[in-house]
């Protein structure tokens, strides 16, 4: 009996700083295992791969802030494989709140590491509203619907875009994303403008997108921390994912752990009432 | 018993199936194959034209029968019975029913299933005279709750025993709202919690709470990333399209009841249509019937 | 570490210490935070929305590429407005009646196109593991599929065939759940240790 | 005439993009007039924005003006609001030429600093305790209460040490080839299949509201009155 009032009245700050030690142990004393990688992670790299040298490809921002810690190192990846192939990059955002912001930062970060020139080789077209209109007006024509680009100036002026008119002249599309636009990009975009895509989503996103691999209309997925920590090791550019995921190991321990426990209170509980009733 | 499924398919199956293989053995396997030809007309979509006029015809149909009122059946979903018992439960124990429709604006299909759903349970809560507590996050939806529930008292015949705050206004922020909710459940101990609309990450903070009181919790979302939390915080849950099957079931609401109709037999060509493709292709027959689902 | 760099430091400290107090109570400090971020957020928007529709969207291709078409959508953009102003709320109707049309124009066709066909054909394909076609493979996804469509089919009574295959889909939809729901344990982790 | 023009130009506007999918895309005349009406959309849907961020901003201030409890908070939000939408409207021209990245959006300016130093980690953080009400409801609330609830819990711990490399360590102690079993079976099987059905029965969800909205028949977004 004294077990089952233990574990029914644990209080839940308890669980609280379990959850709190769990997360620094691993920051004190890391402990790094082998990430092999999985075969959708592994067919996004080779698409990425397969997309030829000095190509224009579309990476886009779908993205909130709070989703940063996943979604800013598979962007970064992203951005380092692109610009070490020499790849032209056009970023946009479907995303009102902290998608342009995230795009601007993070592209020009990585893009002075390579000296790549803004207007030349990458250009930030920013947000515009009803991504419905956005997703199939670029079919048409780009600059209809982004008459400028993120900071205001006019697309003629910049020589990027002189080439890059509608989705013919992108050869992929390489989705950054933690919410359901992914479906909208594959509904629209790549079946009826037969467009290369791939996504790279949150853990949460990730479950769903397996039956767009399944049927072939995405080339590749990047799920959560693992499958960012996954691309990280084979653009051999370990970053924030491949540390976070290490932590992660001892957290999903304690989780199972927890939910076990649970069961075993819950258990106890159910026969001593049942063992009651008949008694 | 299967002649029966049989019996049941065919009555309807067979017009939309004749409709599909008809057309497909006349439309040639090279039209379809075709890059986007010249022509006014793109060609290599005729079987997007072909699904999407069969897909209305179904669907318009099936609406029209419902506003004449034609006996549309829908089976029971298994989870409102565990709603009324749930209820009667509270009823026996003198505590209150919380509902809450869901966390999104009224022009949501979500919350407008809630809402319906709200109706219903206002009704029972009227006949047995339970007591029941409705929060809210958006003013319309307050609205919207407030003329269910008043409408669902009188119904039942008990206008008098209607009171003005069943329906209460909570907080418009996300966490806030979970917050206070959760004050309620620890002040107020609800024997019943039914949440049925859309829900977000602060549904585990209120099935937890209400675990934690001891009450019987049903809930029901079309949100694939919070069923799972529901089911194993709850002790009933509707899955997805349950959600609007439940509330086309209780509302008999003539365009819930057409769509849903409509979609169902759509189910039934999809899953036909498969099984022939698949048969195809596990033989090696490349037919114009397979082409067609390639992009 | 320089003053400013300090200062910014203690702003990002303070942001979340604030929100984390929330897990020990409701506090004002969380109250504080959660209204702060509201305004924030809408200044953003007035921000974002300003600058893209009214300046980039608006008035520079007007002005620079006089395109006067542009001003009849301007004119139904601020008669949305009218919704503050409940005796002409019915005027915004126009400008969302534009939204709304040639949104559901476009998804009635993506979501058949996209979606139903597409997922029709991956469904009717051999699915290969490993660069090799693999049998098993499809045989689970072709049972799969069929039960989930089967256990969403209201029309009918779940007894007899249909019932058994229904419960064969509710075992499938039980174990897609438990990954979606270690996925998104795992997702809630990672936000916090990053 | 206030229901009928609206439901006549959402119905105009949904055939044009229906029809523009079955036209040739080199046709011009239709071309045009389908692209000018996602431009349309786009800016009427940036207004409808806004508009919402006008409405939060009001709400504030009257619930401040009229002292309801808790009005210090609502002072709390217009500030807010003011914070970050008057550096990003103040014309640049109006600065001396040192302070003038300070206006605007871009980086360097006020309004992305505030984004960047005080909104962002403030909604990670949100996000964040999700994970501490994630252990205490695998502790307290996520029972094996039916057999289904309990395959789900089964599959999810399965998955969640699969996730992890110390996990996928662990498994292939259990057997070699297990993770690639759970990653072929479970996820791009099982999971694929059910997925698949969702989706499918979402799309002719989607597709049916839109249907309804094209032909009026759907009028919930007009409102009342």
């Amino acid at each position: 009996m004294k077990i089952i009032t233990f574990l029914s009245t644990l209080n839940r700050r308890w669980v609280y700083t379990l959850v709190w030690i769990a997360v620094i142990i691993p920051l004190l004393f890391p402990m790094s295992f082998k990430i092999n990688t999985t075969p959708e992670v592994q067919s996004l790299y080779d698409a990425v791969e397969n997309v030829p040298d000095s190509s224009t490809v579309l990476l886009t921002f779908d993205l909130w802030p709070n989703a940063l810690a996943e979604t800013e190192p598979m962007a970064r990846t992203a951005l380092h494989h692109l610009f070490r192939k020499n790849c032209n990059v056009v970023t946009l955002t479907t995303i009102p709140l902290g998608g342009p912001s995230v795009a601007e930062r993070v592209t020009r970060e990585v893009a002075a590491l390579y000296d790549k020139k803004y207007g030349v080789d990458y250009v930030n077209l920013g947000y515009k509203p009803n991504y419905v209109s956005v997703l199939r007006g670029l079919a048409t024509s780009i600059e209809s619907i982004y008459p400028t680009d993120n900071s205001g100036t006019m697309l003629s002026q910049l020589p990027l875009m002189h080439t890059v008119k509608t989705y013919d002249q992108i050869a992929f599309i390489f989705i950054v994303a933690d919410n359901g636009i992914v479906d909208n990009w594959v509904s629209i975009v790549n079946a009826q403008f037969g467009k290369k895509m791939c996504a790279a989503v949150t853990s949460v996103m990730a479950p769903k997108l397996y039956a767009y691999m399944g049927s072939g209309q995405l080339t590749g997925i990047l799920g959560g921390m693992k499958g960012a920590a996954e691309y990280e090791q084979l653009v051999h550019k370990p970053g924030l994912a491949t540390i976070g995921i290490s932590i992660q190991s001892l957290v999903h321990f304690l989780i199972i752990a927890l939910i076990g426990l649970g069961n075993l209170g819950f258990f106890l509980e159910r026969r001593a009432k049942q063992k009651e009733a008949r008694g | 018993m299967l002649y029966c499924f049989v019996r049941h398919l065919t009555t309807r199956l067979l017009t939309g199936l004749l409709t599909i293989v008809a057309l497909v053995t006349i439309t040639p396997a090279q039209i379809c194959a075709q890059e986007a030809p010249a022509g006014f007309f793109r060609t290599d979509r005729i079987n997007m034209l072909v699904a999407v006029i069969f897909f209305s015809i179904v669907v318009l149909i099936y609406t029209r029968w419902a506003k004449q009122g034609k006996p549309l059946f829908i089976r029971k979903i298994n989870g409102l019975d565990a709603v009324e018992e749930a209820v009667g439960r509270a009823t026996e124990m003198g505590k209150p029913v919380l509902f809450i429709p869901g966390l999104q604006e009224i022009d949501e299909i979500e919350t407008i299933a809630g809402i319906s759903i709200l109706g219903r349970v206002a009704k029972i809560t009227a006949q047995y005279e339970t007591p029941l507590i409705v929060p809210v996050r958006y003013p319309m939806v307050l609205a919207a709750g407030m003329e269910v529930v008043e409408q669902a008292y009188t119904e039942a015949g008990r206008q008098d025993s209607y009171n003005k705050d069943t329906v209460r206004y909570v907080a418009g922020d996300q966490m806030a709202f979970a917050a206070t909710v959760n004050g309620m459940m620890v002040r107020e101990k609800p024997a019943a919690n039914i949440f049925m609309g859309a829900f977000f990450a602060e549904s585990l903070l209120l099935a937890e709470t209400g675990n934690a009181v001891g009450s019987i919790q049903i809930a029901g979302t079309a949100r694939p990333e919070q069923i799972p939390f529901f089911i194993a915080a709850c002790d009933y849950t509707l899955m997805g399209e349950e959600l609007y099957a439940a509330s086309a079931y209780l509302s008999h609401e003539p365009l819930l009841l057409g769509g849903l109709k409509g979609q169902d037999l759509m189910k039934l060509v999809i899953i036909a249509s498969i099984i022939i493709g698949i048969v195809l292709t596990l033989f090696g027959v490349q037919t114009t019937f397979t082409s067609w689902f390639h992009q | 570490m320089s003053g400013w760099e300090l200062f910014q430091l203690w702003v990002m400290a303070f942001g979340t210490i604030a929100i984390f107090s929330f897990l020990y109570g409701d506090n004002p400090f969380y109250k504080f935070a959660e209204h702060l971020f509201a305004g924030l957020t809408a200044g953003y928007y007035f921000g974002l929305y300003y600058d893209t529709v009214v300046v980039q969207q608006l008035w520079i291709p007007i002005v620079e590429n006089s395109k006067w078409s542009l001003i009849l959508p301007g004119i139904f953009g601020v008669s949305m407005f009218a919704r503050l102003i409940p005796k002409y709320s019915w005027m915004a109707r126009i400008g969302l009646a534009f939204v709304m049309g040639s949104t559901a124009g476009i998804f009635l066709m993506s979501e058949l196109h996209g979606n139903v066909l597409g997922q029709m054909g991956g469904a009717m394909a051999i699915q290969n593991s490993g660069g090799a076609p693999n049998y098993l493979l499809t045989a689970i996804a072709a049972v799969g599929l069929i039960c989930t469509l089967i256990y969403f089919y209201f029309s009918k009574e779940h007894t007899g065939v249909l019932g058994a295959t229904a419960n064969v889909g509710i075992w499938f939809i039980m174990i897609s759940f438990g990954a979606h729901f270690g996925y998104t344990v795992m997702g809630r982790i990672s936000l916090l240790i990053g | 005439m206030r229901t009928t023009l609206p439901l006549i130009l959402a119905f105009i506007s949904g055939i044009i993009m229906v029809v523009s999918f079955f036209i040739n895309p080199e046709q011009k005349v239709l071309g045009d007039i389908s692209q000018e009406l996602l431009i349309w959309a786009s800016i009427i849907g940036g207004f409808s924005f806004l508009l919402g961020a006008v409405s939060i901003t009001r709400v504030n201030w009257r619930s401040y003006k009229t002292r309801r409890p808790g009005w210090g908070y609502n002072l709390v939000t217009i500030v807010g609001v003011f914070m970050m939408a008057i550096p990003a409207l103040w014309p640049t021209s109006w600065l001396p030429e040192s302070m003038a990245s300070l206006a605007g959006r871009n980086a360097g300016s006020v309004y992305d600093w505030f984004f960047l130093y005080l909104a962002t980690p403030m909604s990670q953080t949100m996000f964040a305790i999700l994970a501490f009400y994630i252990a205490t409801a695998a502790y307290r609330a996520f029972r094996a209460r039916s057999s289904q609830a309990t395959l789900l819990l089964i599959t999810a711990s399965i998955v969640m040490l699969w996730r992890v490399p110390m996990g996928e360590a662990l498994l292939r102690v259990i057997y070699d080839g297990l993770p690639e079993i759970i990653n072929t079976y479970i996820m791009a099987g099982i999971n694929m299949s059910v997925q698949r059905g969702i989706i499918i029965g979402a799309a002719l969800g989607a597709a049916t509201f839109s249907l309804r909205i094209l032909l009026g028949i759907e009028r919930t977004y007009m409102g009342k009155g």
